[in-house]
């Protein structure tokens, strides 16, 4: 059951019709399931109604980003990268457009900085209290704090179409800055929305954080200790729910992240609880990081001096930000043309799922769809 | 009212008693016995019923006391006997009648 | 510890504030956020501020559109912008775009698009076709109804369709469209500059390789005209 | 009239679902069949008056005793329920032999001494006018209810112990050991 | 024999009627009440046919559901049980109709002597209507059972285990009442509620709880609609159900939320008594309709709010905390009985119970509660 297992396995399996096996229901949730967060598959064997075995089953989305990518103009696959996590198109472009500055030294400006914090950090908005509202969906609430979710949630995204145009493929950031300076009165707005949001949490922590249900349903389900976490590779939220403090914003303080001063909270136990819990506290530093970035935001240009045709010498960089899910980073080696050599993605959403059957095995089915649901995947970066 | 006397119900029970026993003696799965057993039950009861109602003594309730007691105990009954069949399927994999011929498995 | 059940009465507590209030939020601002759809019978597609009841803005993006300075009912071929360089198709993520160049009778290329399709199934409403345009003439429309009963013709936009007049583009993006007149205006300006300080250091070359011709001349009759012509670009 | 239409039609049923019950393969069959013989036979104890007994009969049979069934089958058998055994045993001959021959000789005199029959002390052909006044006026339930408490107390006392012995009984032989409970989640 | 069917038909017609009229409208109610709850509007465009005019609140809602039922096509998947399969929504359907008929549900016309008009009262109503519901349990195991589907059968199997679980609390928390009234008839139980409703005694509010509680795991209501756990088993038992069948189970199971919550409203509201009853007798069923829609709100409300359990938690529920509080409240409610005295009994009562239900929630919520987290700088 641990994750040293796999590695003694042999590569072939043998197939045994042993009579512990011979009971259990072999169950195949999805690719079209209403929990499988998109066309996700696990094949669950059960016994009862008790997990045994578990098999997540993905590729379903897959759509060649890498490689097509690799086929095409740096700047070509900026729009690409909205369609990774399709919740966090913002992060996504910051993490594709931190590798490229790395490849040509391009300045961003003071302004154009500001406002990448500031739509990272409603973009972890976004994220957060989608994943709170799904979470609580696969715990079988009606849609309610979904739905209270995505009312915030369009708020926001009306926001980023005022910016970018669009709702979720935002497409907006570029090498060495911004497509385009955010419209008039654009950041009074944000201020309104960011003053107003504790009140939205506040409902929300009123709504979901005492209720008996949720606690017996997510408390002491899917623990996942700081050790094993850190084996798997584990990023994000769910890592700090474990209690490991790692947190690329104070870690690597890209951007300009060690301007604000914020907390990050840690969870304990490292169950469902704490994954749910951590997400929801991190929406209130958000909050003080987007008041700090609002207060300070200078005016001035919003794109650098890049080059129009971005054609950089041969070079290997990894650029990576703390996504809403964790780790996000985007490996490139340029071969002195206009297209990359290799594009890599290093989606936080598939590297966490690895420990799903290690969390699901021993719960009953609805605990697996529950810490399936509290990993926070989107297929769209699982399967790529 | 007419004309249906105790001989209908003593000759539907008798049927019904006769079902059960075919049950009992023909089926090897110990589920199918059990059902058999819970029809003798109830042809019991309906005796029980139909000789109080046409009995002389109606105002006593004795049929329908005899029948709830007969419905609890069987009640339990099943079970206690569906509880053995579990216990049994357990231990030996099987609830094939003709299969259980020792008392503890080899 | 409090009594089984009271975390649950708090959360009934707000979802029967959110009811209760759901019928009093006139504006439809805090507890009752749909957006109705947009009817397309109750107003005309280019009419914005008529259609105040979607989310649309003056950014907004769905599908590219092309441009033609024409005013009216002049012929827009006239004016298309668009000079068939082919430098959105190639650039195009999802490659949607389909140009074929249009030459006239001689087989000379006359710099329009004789063929400019989009794959309305396929394009993605990224803008990266906009950006990469050096003529300024693909932009993006912010009409949302796009869908039809057609499978496949009509889901190919041509060309004819997706032209559009710079004045539709004014209303609908007024900002983006006057930024980019601007811009275009200063281009012109400055490329003008530029031309008439390059035809005038032409002239002044031309004058001065004449005098040099005519000094040279006198001195030696041959000469190679090409060489001083270089003009700074 | 209508009471003997609705007697031929519930006994047909009983009959018909006690058949299946004990001659289906299909063992999830088998118990629907045998939940039809219940329902069939709590419309003959209506028939018979006794209105408690057949609600009585359809909460335990149909209610506790067919679910209980149905667990059975599902935790045993394979969920389809089929049972795929030889349907007889070896003996199948001897024992159909005795199914007939155990309600024969019960309904034998009924049917040879059919002159006679009214002439037994006990049976009332007419059925006892005294107990139709009384069960559609007065209140059975109540009744009962009565009987039970004062007459048949101790029974009944008797009968709760009894059902607490079985409760704790099958609970504790159905009870899988916790060996097999934990060696089953870690498969080598 | 001609004459006994119109009469019985005549008696029972109605309440059918009614009752499956009004479940045309509470789908529309809930639909309606679930959307304001999530800040939706919930549906208000549905054309009248072949006019132009859309804006009809969404009442039509129901009537363009039913037609799609109707035409849509019935697909029994491939190696199901194809009768049992047909026989199960059926079998779901008629239970709760049969029950409604056993509720002392005034036909809202009324005879000639100005009598009240019940379509079955019988001595041992609320015996039979246990009886009956309880065959709704097969009912749904069948249907999960012949899909052959394992969602299905673990939707089914589920669905009997708890229906199963909380039969007894329900059962005994009604008891109380019985108890106290002493008569299982229906009638009479609203007739000993003509001055004082049962709900406003402490045994009473608390039998109620209990059985409002049961009663939603008895229907597979949120929060305990574990058998229909969409994004656990998708749509558990009637998965594999579609069309007209799949409408049948719906209207089926909105008929047994009447029956049970016109149960409630029986035990322990006073049935159709209230205001201006007396004078005109026509509005005692318009009381208890309204009594039983006020229930159905709190029914759509906990829908709106709550997630649901576990199954282990669930099964855990029933045994661990309703059944010892229905038990105790049966002693509680004896004590009340005897002594009589409301100022006395009404503190100590709630005292009992209160307490109870404080120590039970304790074991239940072992290892459970909120918690502070620690922050890194």
């Amino acid at each position: 059951m641990s994750t040293a297992a796999p590695i003694a396995a042999p590569p072939y399996k043998l197939v045994r019709h042993d009579e512990a096996e011979a009971g259990l229901l072999e169950v195949s949730m999805g690719p079209h399931h209403p929990s499988t967060h998109g066309v996700f598959r696990m094949d669950v064997k059960l016994d009862g109604e008790t997990v045994v075995r578990l098999k997540p089953v993905f590729g379903y989305l897959h759509r060649n980003h890498e490689k097509l990518a690799e086929g095409m103009s740096y700047l070509s696959s900026m729009p690409f990268t909205d369609r990774l996590d399709y919740f966090n198109s913002m992060a996504n472009n910051w993490a594709y457009a931190l590798a490229a500055e790395k490849l040509v030294d391009v300045p961003v400006p003071e302004r154009a900085q500001y406002l990448r914090v500031i739509m990272a950090e409603l973009t972890r908005l976004v994220n957060h209290t989608s994943l709170v509202g799904f979470f609580l969906n696969d715990l079988g609430a009606l849609g309610t704090p979904l739905l209270y979710a995505f009312r915030e949630r369009e708020r926001i995204l009306d926001l980023f179409e005022q910016a970018s145009g669009a709702r979720m493929m935002c497409n907006y950031f570029r090498f060495g800055g911004l497509r385009c300076d955010v419209p008039a009165g654009w950041l009074d707005r944000t201020r309104a929305l960011v003053g107003g949001f504790p009140k939205f949490l506040d409902e929300f922590e009123k709504l979901l954080c005492e209720n008996e249900i949720i606690l017996a349903r997510t408390q002491h389900v899917g623990v996942l200790s700081g050790a094993q976490a850190i084996n798997a590779g584990i990023t994000g939220p769910m890592l700090r729910a474990s209690g490991v403090n790692y947190d690329l914003r104070k870690v690597d303080a890209y951007g300009i992240y060690d301007r604000f001063s914020f907390r990050v909270p840690l969870g304990a136990a490292g169950d469902c609880y704490d994954r749910f819990m951590i997400r929801m506290l991190e929406m209130r530093e958000s909050l003080k990081i987007l008041e700090q970035a609002l207060r300070d935001i200078p005016e001035g240009p919003v794109m650098g001096n890049a080059p129009r045709v971005f054609k950089p010498a041969a070079a290997e960089v990894y650029g990576r930000v703390e996504s809403p899910k964790g780790e996000l980073g985007f490996y490139l080696i340029a071969d002195g043309t206009t297209k990359p050599y290799r594009y890599r993605v290093r989606p936080p959403s598939l590297i966490n799922l690895t420990v799903l059957e290690d969390l699901c095995v021993g719960h009953s089915i609805a605990d697996a769809v529950v810490i399936l649901g509290s990993i926070d995947i989107v297929l769209g970066e699982v399967d790529r | 009212m007419s004309n249906l006397t105790l001989e209908h119900y003593l000759i539907l029970s008798a049927v019904l008693l006769g079902i059960g026993l075919l049950g009992v003696f023909t089926r090897r799965n110990v589920i199918v016995v059990l059902f058999s057993i819970e029809i003798l039950f109830n042809a019991a009861n309906l005796n029980f019923i139909a000789f109080w109602r046409f009995g002389d003594q109606p105002e006593a309730l004795m049929g329908p006391i005899f029948a709830l007691f007969a419905i609890a105990v069987a009640a339990a009954e099943v079970a206690v006997g569906l509880a053995l069949v579990i216990a049994v399927y357990r231990h030996f994999k099987t609830v094939d009648l003709e299969k259980l011929d020792t008392l503890k498995e080899e | 510890m409090k009594l089984l059940g009271s975390g649950i009465f708090k959360g009934m507590a707000v979802t029967l504030e959110n009811f209760v209030r759901s019928y009093f939020d006139r504006d439809r601002k805090h507890h009752l956020f749909t957006k109705e759809y947009a009817w397309k019978s109750d107003a005309p597609a280019d009419q914005l501020p008529a259609r105040a009841d979607t989310t649309v803005t003056t950014r907004s993006r769905n599908f590219p559109m092309l441009l033609h300075d024409g005013k009216g009912s002049e012929d827009p071929m006239a004016s298309i912008r668009c000079v068939a360089c082919q430098i959105c198709e190639r650039e195009c993520p999802p490659q949607c775009i389909f140009i074929e160049k249009e030459y006239d009778a001689n087989g000379k290329f006359v710099k329009r698009p004789v063929i400019f399709d989009i794959d309305i199934s396929v394009c993605m409403s990224c803008q990266i076709c906009v950006e990469v345009c050096p003529f300024d003439a693909i932009v993006m429309n912010s009409e949302f109804e796009l869908s039809n009963n057609d499978r496949f013709n009509g889901l190919l936009v041509r060309r004819d369709a997706l032209l559009k007049s710079n004045d539709y583009y004014h209303r609908i993006h007024p900002e983006e469209a006057q930024e980019r007149d601007d811009r275009m205006a200063r281009e012109k300006a400055e490329k003008e500059a530029k031309q008439a300080a390059a035809d005038a250091a032409k002239k002044k070359a031309a004058e001065l390789a004449a005098e040099k011709a005519a000094e040279l001349a006198a001195a030696k009759p041959k000469v190679d005209p090409a060489a001083p012509t270089a003009t700074p670009q | 009239m209508i009471e003997q239409v609705a007697f031929y039609i519930l006994s047909a049923v009983a009959v018909l679902g006690a058949l299946l019950a004990v001659s289906r393969r299909n063992l999830v069959h088998g118990v629907f069949a045998l939940l039809l013989f219940f329902a069939a036979l709590s419309g003959l104890f209506v028939m018979l008056l006794a209105d408690y007994v057949a609600a009585v009969q359809v909460l335990v049979y149909i209610g506790a005793v067919g679910i209980l069934l149905l667990f059975t089958i599902m935790l045993t058998e394979h969920v389809t329920g089929d049972d795929l055994r030889r349907l007889g045993v070896r003996g199948w001959f001897w024992g159909l032999l005795l199914a007939v021959a155990v309600p024969a000789v019960l309904i034998l005199p009924a049917v040879l001494n059919e002159k006679s029959a009214k002439a037994a002390p006990i049976v009332v052909a007419q059925g006892n006018p005294a107990l139709a006044n009384n069960a559609t006026q007065a209140n059975t339930v109540k009744a009962l209810g009565k009987v039970l408490m004062e007459k048949y107390v101790v029974p009944l006392e008797v009968l709760a112990l009894l059902l607490t012995a079985a409760l704790i009984g099958a609970v504790a032989v159905a009870h899988a050991p916790e060996k097999d409970a934990s060696g089953k989640d870690t498969p080598a | 024999m001609i004459d006994t069917l119109i009469h019985i038909l005549a008696l029972t017609a109605p309440v059918a009627m009614i009752f499956a009229s009004l479940f045309a409208f509470t789908t529309w109610l809930e639909r309606k009440i679930l959307a304001r709850i999530q800040n939706r509007i919930g549906p208000n465009y549905i054309n009248i046919p072949f006019t132009k005019f859309r804006k009809t609140f969404g009442l039509l809602q129901p009537a363009a559901d039913g037609f799609k039922m109707l035409v849509k096509e019935d697909i029994v998947p491939h190696g199901a049980d194809r009768f049992l399969h047909l026989l199960a929504p059926i079998l779901a359907l008629v239970p709760a109709m049969m029950v409604l008929c056993l509720l002392p549900f005034d036909l809202p016309f009324a005879n000639e002597s100005m009598k009240r008009i019940h379509a079955a009262a019988l001595d041992n109503a609320v015996l039979l209507f246990f009886g009956i519901t309880s065959i709704n349990t097969l009912a749904v195991f069948m249907a999960g059972w012949a899909s052959r589907n394992k969602y299905s059968l673990l939707g089914g199997m589920r669905a009997v285990a708890q229906m199963v679980s909380y039969e007894i609390p329900l059962v005994l928390s009604a008891a109380v009442v019985i108890m106290a009234v002493g008569s299982l008839s229906a009638q009479k139980i609203v007739a000993a509620q003509s001055t004082h409703w049962f709900i406003f005694t402490p045994w009473g509010l608390a039998a109620f709880f209990i059985f409002f509680i049961a009663s939603l795991a008895e229907t597979n209501r949120s929060p305990f609609d574990l058998p229909e756990a969409e994004s656990e088993i998708i749509a558990g038992y009637f998965t594999e159900y579609s069309g007209f069948k799949f409408a049948l189970f719906f209207l089926g199971e909105y008929l047994s939320i009447f029956a049970i919550n016109g149960l409630a409203v029986t035990l322990f509201f006073g049935g159709g008594n209230g205001p201006w009853v007396q004078a005109h007798p026509w509005l005692s069923c318009v009381w208890f309709l309204a009594k039983i829609f006020g229930l159905i709100f709190i029914i759509i409300w906990l829908r709106g709010t709550v997630p649901r359990l576990r199954v282990d938690q669930l099964m855990a529920f029933a045994w661990k905390f309703l059944m010892p509080l229905s038990i105790l409240n049966l002693f509680v409610a004896a004590v009340a009985l005897k002594v009589q005295q409301p100022w006395l009994t009404w503190p100590l009562c709630a005292l009992v119970l209160y307490a109870a239900a404080h120590g039970l929630s304790r074991l239940q919520q072992k290892n459970v509660g909120p918690r502070t987290y620690q922050y890194a700088e």
